[in-house]
């Protein structure tokens, strides 16, 4: 299998859908000729491939870019658009939340917006509050989208063209923190499911839902956990809307004990949604609290040791995970 | 030409009836849910600006939208049945009156979000432009939207990008409860088009021939590849924003300067002089069209609601 | 005590600031002349009190409006601005988010920006999705911001003054449900903290934390429970941001089970943060599962039987308490 | 005259070689976290419009604002230890270097969201004529700003209100990697100021003098209550939009051209021509503001990181 990052795998995800189906188009700021040039980045190499037609560079207008997906979703092509960094959905929000989401219900059904908006998202970079700032559990308080926050390149992939050929508006969210490191994708033409979490390692006492960048702070946790004898069962939600609820439970009726963990700060976090929806239908298979890790509730800082500070770690996960396994 | 001026005159006569219904019916508790915002007095933007279009041009509203769409040819009985929220109305209940959408005649949105259809409009268009079809986009939105930053955005991109789409201002001289004038410093919208890098004409919002006109010579730029035109249709809001409204802020003179220059009336006086049209035709007309409109009335009244279950179908697809 | 609305509460309170404090001025679409001339509304009267310096009716701007507030605020005025309609809050996320809740963080705690933003809210005119859209656990899960939803006339007019008071940014949310119907409020100088819970009917055997128009349900599904010999105890939360964990925790702790009831739609609601809360930190309290009742999945449909299909109604929270306590 | 343009020389050279040394401590790794992104090539804009202002005259910040801030006053020591991320920085290292915020000076805020600072200018400018103060606001932003649906939004309520407010628009001819051209139809940004009905001024970027004399003029305006102006400053970005960024799109010809413009080689010839300064002073003065910018590094290097947990303050107040 090729060994890629998650900006190589979502440009191949791109590429492929674009060559499959001309009626996907790529929109956004600095999509085509960008300041970066890294041939890591997402939309990488593909203004040259499909020419300019098809990858529109556009003004930093971010009601406008949304506002074109919405249009050109229901005349029937399948714009994939791009906001550049988490914190700027709030620029396109109206567009998304009040039309993309609520316009085929309006209709009564007579219309569809199949439209993909792109989100980059994540800290870490040290570029402070104004550039990261966490905000899926805003896009899954919205009937009528659909959200998805994959936490490997090989999900990345499957999902994206999952989210491309879906006829639904869907929000796509992807943290820069996985662009960097390959890992294992397949090479033939796939797609994973939308609404469907996985369970990225089975695990018998207690279960860690997560999802995004967190997955790998998952992992890291449970290395060590299961060195001192705790087996962590994590599921990858992926996708948060529609929310895999058959999966979480499932999971939690095996093991008895769950700990969200997520980037987002902790109050009003999607993670407070999984907590409920466990303690209302799996209640009885609870052998201890529900906990929760995620960020402070505080803005991204800049300074370093105080981004470290703000960003969930394996060492809060630990600690969450004995106090509850004893 | 007599034609079209007499098309224009029946479609802004059913426009007027239409409404006036709507005006009666509000006034009678639990008819119909939700605000009531009407045209009358702005019949000739819709009619002329859909008068210049064809069926497969695309039309996006906003809340003051029965005219538009009655004027690109939507049911008015499937309009008057959503209005009261049945289940046959043309979006099962689910919008009312404040976002009809009527796909069948490509009036593909109507919202509500001042503004906020102008920006779906550069994606239509753009969705015109990227298949080559020979159809272009038109958008309607108040003066007030004109202050919204999404149409400041959308403008610069339609331009950008030549996109086949034409802005129509419907300046009603209120954005709300306020006058023009406290809501920006300039005197003609159309003079914002100069910033973006278009066209920016200005017309009497109720001669309907004139708009029509306008209308037709955007639409063929559009089509040529030249890009969009922004159209400030100078007119006037009758009524209220909405029917409960008291208009206090409106003064009586100049709503009964603006009921002098009714856009149907002037027409109407041009159609006789040129003997196109007699006393008569207008009372046979009048008469089909209270038939059409209480025909409306009576398929909405008979109309089911939709189940209340219905409400959980739609969401996705 | 005199009897009034909680638009003339609100009145009342805008007024009494106003007069209290010169930094303290209004600005908004139609909130000095406006198209609804009741003197039931909340701004209603003001301008002619106070004249067009310090009531300023404003272009449909929702940006500019809130950036107005930052702006000023940061100078040591108080504004108070009004966002129409919840759905546009979209419109003024940017500012709010992104400036209003981080700006004071990132001057280092150099700067403040008491600034409060009133937004009216609530389904059940008829007017559908793009009127109606309870957005509140958007500003909750945004640190930096306070989040105010008062369910009562009374709590209101205090809320109210504690906010334009407050050196933070306050987002107050007013359900137009509850402008028109008389209640008893304090006639001198009174405040309400924000942040501090409220039992507004004690109880044995189920707590029902709810906010804003909602309450009304609670006590009406109250009284039938308690002729059924089911003892609920209600607890009016009042601020969702900073929530009062302990006020929660407390009844819980009394009770042993909890419903939370609220009127946006249930997932990714603010109810998950309250039902993780308490599966959180009063898990051994707990006898039953949590239940949330909450609107369904959906927009807030026009037609009159599909809203009160989607608004929770006394029924739904009688059987989701009857479903917990045996 | 002569003592202004000195003034604008030494100020446009210490920016210079403040941000020189940036890009330098960019080069080693985990120097400086974040972005870092420049003025260099436009520092007579910074300059020119500070140099009009008095010390109440509030300034608002876009990402790219080490020279506003240092041309309104900063401390160069507290704004390179923010860039570095200590805890003796301006703002204790919660901003780092895109968000600075120096209120000592009235440098009230700096957002890094693209045409955020717009609307807050009009909050402080109406603050400011609510108090009836005699000072004024200054909004910097770029090109690609005035494409936000922020930037129209407020200069029109700011000139339906007529605060005092300049709003600056800094065009060095790019947006991210977007020509001019690439991103609105338009040659001029200031012939939008005549949608909102304020006056638009293009001037050249690169002059300091004719910068100040142009903002000298909006601002006497401003405190005549006759309101905003939109200043559009004509400049160019020698170095990319960050300082990873590798200019691919930006033809060297065009660089090389705009450097032979330098804002700063001009007014320093100026100022040799007419005798007011001589080769010598000229090193003394290089050699003074290294030791500056020397100083301000090593203060920023001697000086701690924030605890970790002081994250949690400074949330609310
Ligand atoms: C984003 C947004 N802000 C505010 C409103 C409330 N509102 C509805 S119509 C209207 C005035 C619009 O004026 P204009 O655009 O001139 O249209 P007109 O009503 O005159 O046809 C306002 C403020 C809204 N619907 N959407
Ligand atoms: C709302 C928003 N969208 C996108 C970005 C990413 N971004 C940062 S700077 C920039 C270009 C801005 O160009 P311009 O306004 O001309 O300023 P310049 O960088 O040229 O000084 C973009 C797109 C952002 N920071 N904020
Ligand atoms: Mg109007
Ligand atoms: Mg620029």
């Amino acid at each position: 299998m090729q060994q890629i990052t998650m900006g190589q795998a979502i440009q191949q995800a791109l590429a492929e859908e674009m060559h499959r189906d001309d009626s996907v188009f790529l929109a956004g700021e600095g999509i085509g000729v960008g300041i970066h040039d890294s041939p890591l980045m997402p939309t990488f190499g593909l203004l040259q491939e499909f020419g300019a037609g098809r990858v529109k560079d556009t003004p930093v207008s971010e009601a406008a870019i949304a506002g074109l997906a919405v249009g050109a979703s229901v005349m029937g092509l399948r714009p994939v658009v791009e906001i550049m960094f988490n914190p700027f959905f709030t620029l396109a929000s109206d567009q998304i939340v009040n039309h993309a989401a609520k316009l085929r219900y309006l209709s009564g059904g007579k219309s569809s917006f199949p439209l993909v908006v792109r989100i980059k998202t994540g800290a870490g970079g040290g570029a402070g509050c104004q550039h990261a700032h966490n905000l899926e559990a805003w896009a899954a308080h919205c009937p009528g989208l659909k959200v998805v926050m994959p936490g490997t390149a090989a999900d990345a992939k499957g999902l994206l063209k999952s989210a491309i050929r879906d006829d639904n508006p869907v929000i796509f969210f992807e943290d820069m923190g996985l662009f960097f490191y390959p890992s294992a994708v397949p090479e033939e033409d796939y797609t994973i499911p939308i609404g469907v979490a996985d369970i990225k390692k089975p695990g018998r006492d207690v279960t860690v839902v997560t999802w995004s960048k967190m997955l790998g702070v998952a992992f890291k946790a449970a290395a060590v956990l299961g060195q001192e004898g705790i087996d962590v069962e994590i599921l990858d939600l992926r996708t948060l809307l529609p929310l895999d609820k058959e999966g979480v439970i499932r999971s939690v009726q095996k093991t008895g004990r769950l700990v969200v963990l997520h980037e987002a700060t902790k109050t009003g976090g999607f993670g407070g949604e999984i907590a409920a929806l466990v303690a209302e239908e799996a209640f009885s298979c609870l052998k201890a609290p529900i906990k929760r890790v995620a960020a402070p509730d505080i803005p991204v800082p800049s300074s370093l040791p105080l981004e470290q500070f703000y960003m969930p770690n394996e060492n809060r996960l630990i600690e969450a995970v004995k106090s509850i396994v004893d | 030409m007599e034609q079209e001026k007499l098309m224009l005159y029946q479609n802004m006569l059913f426009i007027r009836r239409f409404e006036e219904k709507l005006t009666e019916l509000c006034k009678i508790e639990g008819k119909v849910p939700g605000m009531m915002i009407l045209c009358t007095g702005q019949e000739a933007v819709a009619t002329g600006v859909c008068g210049a279009l064809e069926k497969d041009d695309v039309i996006i509203g906003n809340h003051r939208s029965h005219g538009h769409l009655l004027a690109k040819g939507a049911d008015p009985n499937a309009l008057m049945a959503e209005i009261f929220g049945k289940v046959t109305g043309c979006n099962k209940g689910k919008s009312g009156t404040l976002h009809l959408a009527v796909p069948e005649v490509n009036a593909l949105c109507t919202t509500t979000v001042v503004g906020g259809g102008i920006p779906i409009a550069v994606g239509t268009a753009f969705a015109q432009q990227y298949r080559e079809s020979k159809a272009i986009t038109v958008c309607f939105f108040g003066d007030g939207a004109a202050d919204e930053g999404s149409f400041h955005e959308s403008l610069n991109m339609a331009a950008l990008w030549d996109l086949p789409v034409i802005f129509v201002c419907e300046n009603n001289v209120y954005s709300g409860a306020q006058r023009m004038e406290e809501h920006t410093k300039v005197k003609d919208i159309a003079l914002r088009a100069q910033g973006y890098g278009m066209p920016g004409v200005t017309v009497d919002g109720n001669d309907a021939e004139a708009v029509l006109q306008v209308t037709a010579e955007a639409r063929q730029r559009c089509l040529a590849g030249e890009g969009p035109t922004l159209i400030e249709c100078k007119t006037y809001r009758w009524r209220g924003h909405g029917e409960l409204d008291h208009q206090v802020y409106q003064p009586k003179e100049e709503i009964a300067m603006w009921m002098e220059r009714c856009p149907i009336k002037k027409i109407e006086q041009q159609l006789l002089v040129e003997g196109a049209i007699s006393r008569e035709d207008i009372a046979a007309l009048e008469e089909s069209i209270a038939m059409f409109v209480d025909d409306a009335v009576r398929f909405a009244e008979e109309s089911p609601y939709p189940a209340p279950e219905e409400a959980l179908e739609d969401v996705y697809i």
